[in-house]
């Protein structure tokens, strides 16, 4: 018997679609020359990385040679962090960033930190949104990077990344986004939006994994974080992924051509989903901001249960889904992010993260709800938590 | 990642529910660190007549509790004293490494059970049960980097 | 008109592999589940890893919790490297390797340099060897590592990495090595040879680009280069690259298991050429040790003429190669690996690399060593070097 | 890399060889770096009536060579004088940025030549033409990292 497969964790990763697989597949056993050679095999592959790079630079409204090819989003983001640091320090060594940022952010802070640089965690609001005013105030003589996420992988709020930047610029700071979710969801116009640095990573957006790029506007000075060769420009060393960059690109052109298609409907999904849970559950919350999110993030916290069981009993309804319960990270405790947005532990370990896609249909969110309405309910009577809440409601 | 044995129990587990008249009951853990463990056990004549239980926890927490409970029916208060962590992960064919503190938690709650049955009864002289706070980590189920996968 | 195409540039990259393209695609469009998840599309995921990771340790000899995936050859250098300088800073700041590196061993040490670390280059013989007791001689109490490479990759000498680990050991000294060229071409086992850390880059032995590994031995304690999540136990973050990963682990395997009848195959091929080229063709010279090399390597100089003219005029021909000259590089100065073996730069610009690969034929070869003869006498006689070398003859 | 006509002139070099009896003769760069360019002219009445190159070199120092020798035959020593590298590049329909400095040392090399042919007929002081060194980077063909593609 053939499981049903429902796939709700879009965020997490996202399967390769077969143009882009298509669009892949000359360059493993065919176009395989090396991209820096002088002969014409070789020079086939330079040309379908500028290629790349020129469709990646239409789609964020950049110039090509401000597109540099990494082989993860998490390396854009350690290059543009510890990059920005590294070839600054004489200027200082203060960093911000917020209190919400994915761990590929925050790592990189920590690790400057232990050498001796200075980090600022900006906190949020109930909603998960940073308050521009509260970057402006934190800036000071010594700061040398912000680094504040475009869109958040937990709870989906979206930051208005267009006024930090302009309180970063009147400070003559350097502002790098990560991206990461953002891309192939919402647009991204990195000169409209004035940053100076943003990451993205290719397994978000249809493309495959081991592939990401890093926005550097033109002038800003930043260290390389993997040297070696002449690779892109001198400045990410290694031979060129050629596979990877064109999947990447051609992953990210289908995702920009049909943007508001993919909008609306992730939205409307989404909203199926949030009208369908409230209706049937009883004490749930919607974690992050009721507008200004993903179109296709959904995060909700259950009372009374954990996470990690109701991903479990989802699965074996075949539903992916994900949760921020300490349990499914493999560390201690329940998500930072959940956290940070004043969630009490238990409902951070209690919350589910549904991530719609392109394949996903309004059938597939009913069944949905109702599974997850019987789970709940399962769960909840076997919680000691819920017995002590009915017991104290009498 | 589970056992067949664990993702059973967890799926169908036996025990669950409050036992009215119960002759002890124990809890262990909290809600910040994502488990309790609620334990109801019926005694007669020294003997587990009867165990139930209501968990808020992981999957782990959930089988190790209804494994806990299984074993330690039909046992005599010193036979139940005796079942440790290693009993319950034994009998659900082992836990991931980051889940071995759930185990720990169940004898927790077995002990914490058994001890509000003594202490009713004037058995012992402990005024409460020092139980595990459940906070991962206490007990020697360190994840090792190094080492282990997670 | 399909004009012939004859690649002799494996030691630049290879073509993956049908059956490693074949292990690869389920991971792409179907198996594409995050492998840090706890449903069942993602433990599948997971498995695919740890059998990935099994299968290259049993390749190398070593255990599978100290091989680490990454993204490039280059990142694993840079890795090893880096995170072994920051790590282990406190006893001393000294670092030694050879002249004949490649940049993504290079640069990494120019790079520690800057930040203040002291680099001692210890010079190769006339064939390209290190002496392992020049590496003892230079070996001092602040000395924190050794990072030699195994086999070059222009030359292709094969250095004595067992000799030199012993060394290291003796003086309690971590040591590296760049296998990327050796991997799939030589036998590696890390114990026996005695390093503690080895960087490997699949695309040279029929895998895919973009991926590589580093074999960071039990107990050795090296920083991270790429902060972020969970994944390569806490090691080397960002979601992992599934497809390359098992077509990583799927073509070092295949190497692996057939590398005597790859050896033969190469080395008569090597030496097919080397015979031919030296049998026709005048003022040439072998580079590299004659016998301590890859098997599938060949360079030589030849008097007169420059490098790239050769190349391009071969690619006329169908025919693939590269060299160590300047013009081919993309920098100033011609190879310094040919540098560093005493080479005038002359024969410098004047050096052609041929490295053999599986798909090659004998009669490849011979059609090459014609094409050579030909090209080289039309290129000498429009050298105004050769005109007063022959000048000077009579 | 190169242009069509670049590929042209370099598998089809023009004006190849030497002349026996040139009334002018030009060599410069260096094997060091990679490139030398020797030029041979013949001269009559002011005119450039054959011109011949030997080059060592890549593919772009033989174009250079081959179109240069083009461009300057049949012209007067003054309007040949006039040839800059830019006439070369532009006749090839251009070079990569790193290849630029091979049509400097184009122009260089017709220069050396028509000063030999001006030193032996007694028409300039210069005891000796200062020829570029022909070593890349000196005469603003820098590569720019930050700019350009190579
Ligand atoms: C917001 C954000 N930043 C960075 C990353 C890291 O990307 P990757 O895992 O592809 O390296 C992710 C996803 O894992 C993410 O969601
Ligand atoms: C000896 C050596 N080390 C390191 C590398 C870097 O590997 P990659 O380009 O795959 O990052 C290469 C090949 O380019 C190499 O030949």
């Amino acid at each position: 018997m053939q499981k049903r497969v429902i796939y709700f964790d879009h965020a997490a990763t996202t399967y390769v679609k077969p143009e882009v697989l298509d669009a892949m597949l000359p360059y493993f056993t065919q176009e395989y020359g090396n991209a820096s050679s002088v002969y014409s095999i070789g020079r086939s592959n330079r040309k379908a990385i500028e290629d790349a790079r020129e469709t990646v630079a239409k789609c964020i409204g950049a110039m090509p040679n401000e597109i540099y090819f990494t082989g993860s989003g998490t390396e854009a983001d350690n290059w543009a962090i510890k990059g920005a640091a590294l070839a600054h320090r004489n200027k200082g060594k203060h960093i911000i960033t917020s209190s919400i940022e994915h761990p590929a952010v925050l790592a990189p802070c920590e690790f400057l930190q232990k050498q001796g640089y200075d980090i600022t965690y900006i906190p949020v609001d109930q909603d998960g949104l940073v308050n521009p005013a509260d970057v402006d105030k934190a800036i000071r003589p010594d700061t040398i990077l912000v680094t504040i996420m475009m869109a958040n992988n937990e709870i989906g709020t979206i930051q208005p990344i267009k006024e930090i930047a302009q309180v970063c610029k009147k400070h003559g700071v350097l502002f790098h986004t990560d991206a990461v979710q953002a891309a192939g969801n919402i647009p991204i116009d990195v000169k409209d939006l004035g940053v100076d640095l943003l990451s993205v990573s290719g397994h978000k957006f249809y493309g495959p994994k081991g592939t990401g790029a890093l926005y550097i506007r033109k002038g800003v000075k930043i260290e390389s974080l993997i040297h070696g060769g002449h690779q892109e420009r001198n400045r990410r060393a290694g031979t060129e992924n050629v596979p990877g960059i064109v999947g990447f690109a051609k992953a990210l052109e289908l995702a920009t051509q049909n943007l508001d298609a993919h909008y609306e409907k992730l939205y409307k999904l989404r909203e199926r989903a949030l009208e369908g849970i409230f209706e049937k559950i009883p004490h749930v919350r919607l974690n992050g901001h009721r507008e200004k999110r993903l179109p296709g993030n959904l995060n909700v916290s259950f009372s009374f249960v954990e996470g990690e069981s109701i991903l479990l009993m989802l699965d074996m309804k075949g539903i992916k889904a994900s949760s921020g319960s300490a349990c499914t990270s493999g560390s201690l405790d329940p998500s930072h992010i959940l956290l940070a947005i004043g969630l009490p532990h238990e409902l951070a370990h209690g919350s589910l993260r549904l991530t719609f896609g392109e394949s996903n249909t309004e059938e597939e969110v009913d069944y949905l709800v109702d599974c997850l309405a019987e789970i709940i309910d399962k769960l909840r009577r076997m919680s000691p938590l819920y017995e002590d809440f009915i017991k104290g409601e009498c | 990642m589970y056992s067949d044995k664990v993702m059973d129990h967890f799926m169908n587990p036996r025990n669950v529910g409050e036992i009215e008249d119960a002759d002890g009951v124990g809890q262990v853990g909290n809600a910040k660190c994502g488990d309790i463990m609620k334990m109801y056990l019926k005694i007669e004549d020294g003997v587990i007549v009867d165990a139930k239980f209501k968990t808020f926890g992981c999957g782990a927490a959930v089988a190790t509790s209804s494994m806990a409970t299984e074993l330690i029916k039909g046992k005599t208060i010193k036979e139940a004293e005796q079942i440790t962590n290693k009993a319950v992960l034994e009998a659900l064919d082992g836990l991931p490494p980051v889940k071995v503190h759930c185990s720990v938690l169940a004898e927790e709650a077995i002990a914490a059970a058994l001890n509000d049955y003594k202490q009713r009864n004037g058995l012992t002289e402990d005024a409460r049960y020092e139980a595990c706070g459940g906070c991962c980590g206490g007990c020697g189920s360190y994840r090792d980097d190094e080492t282990e996968d997670h």
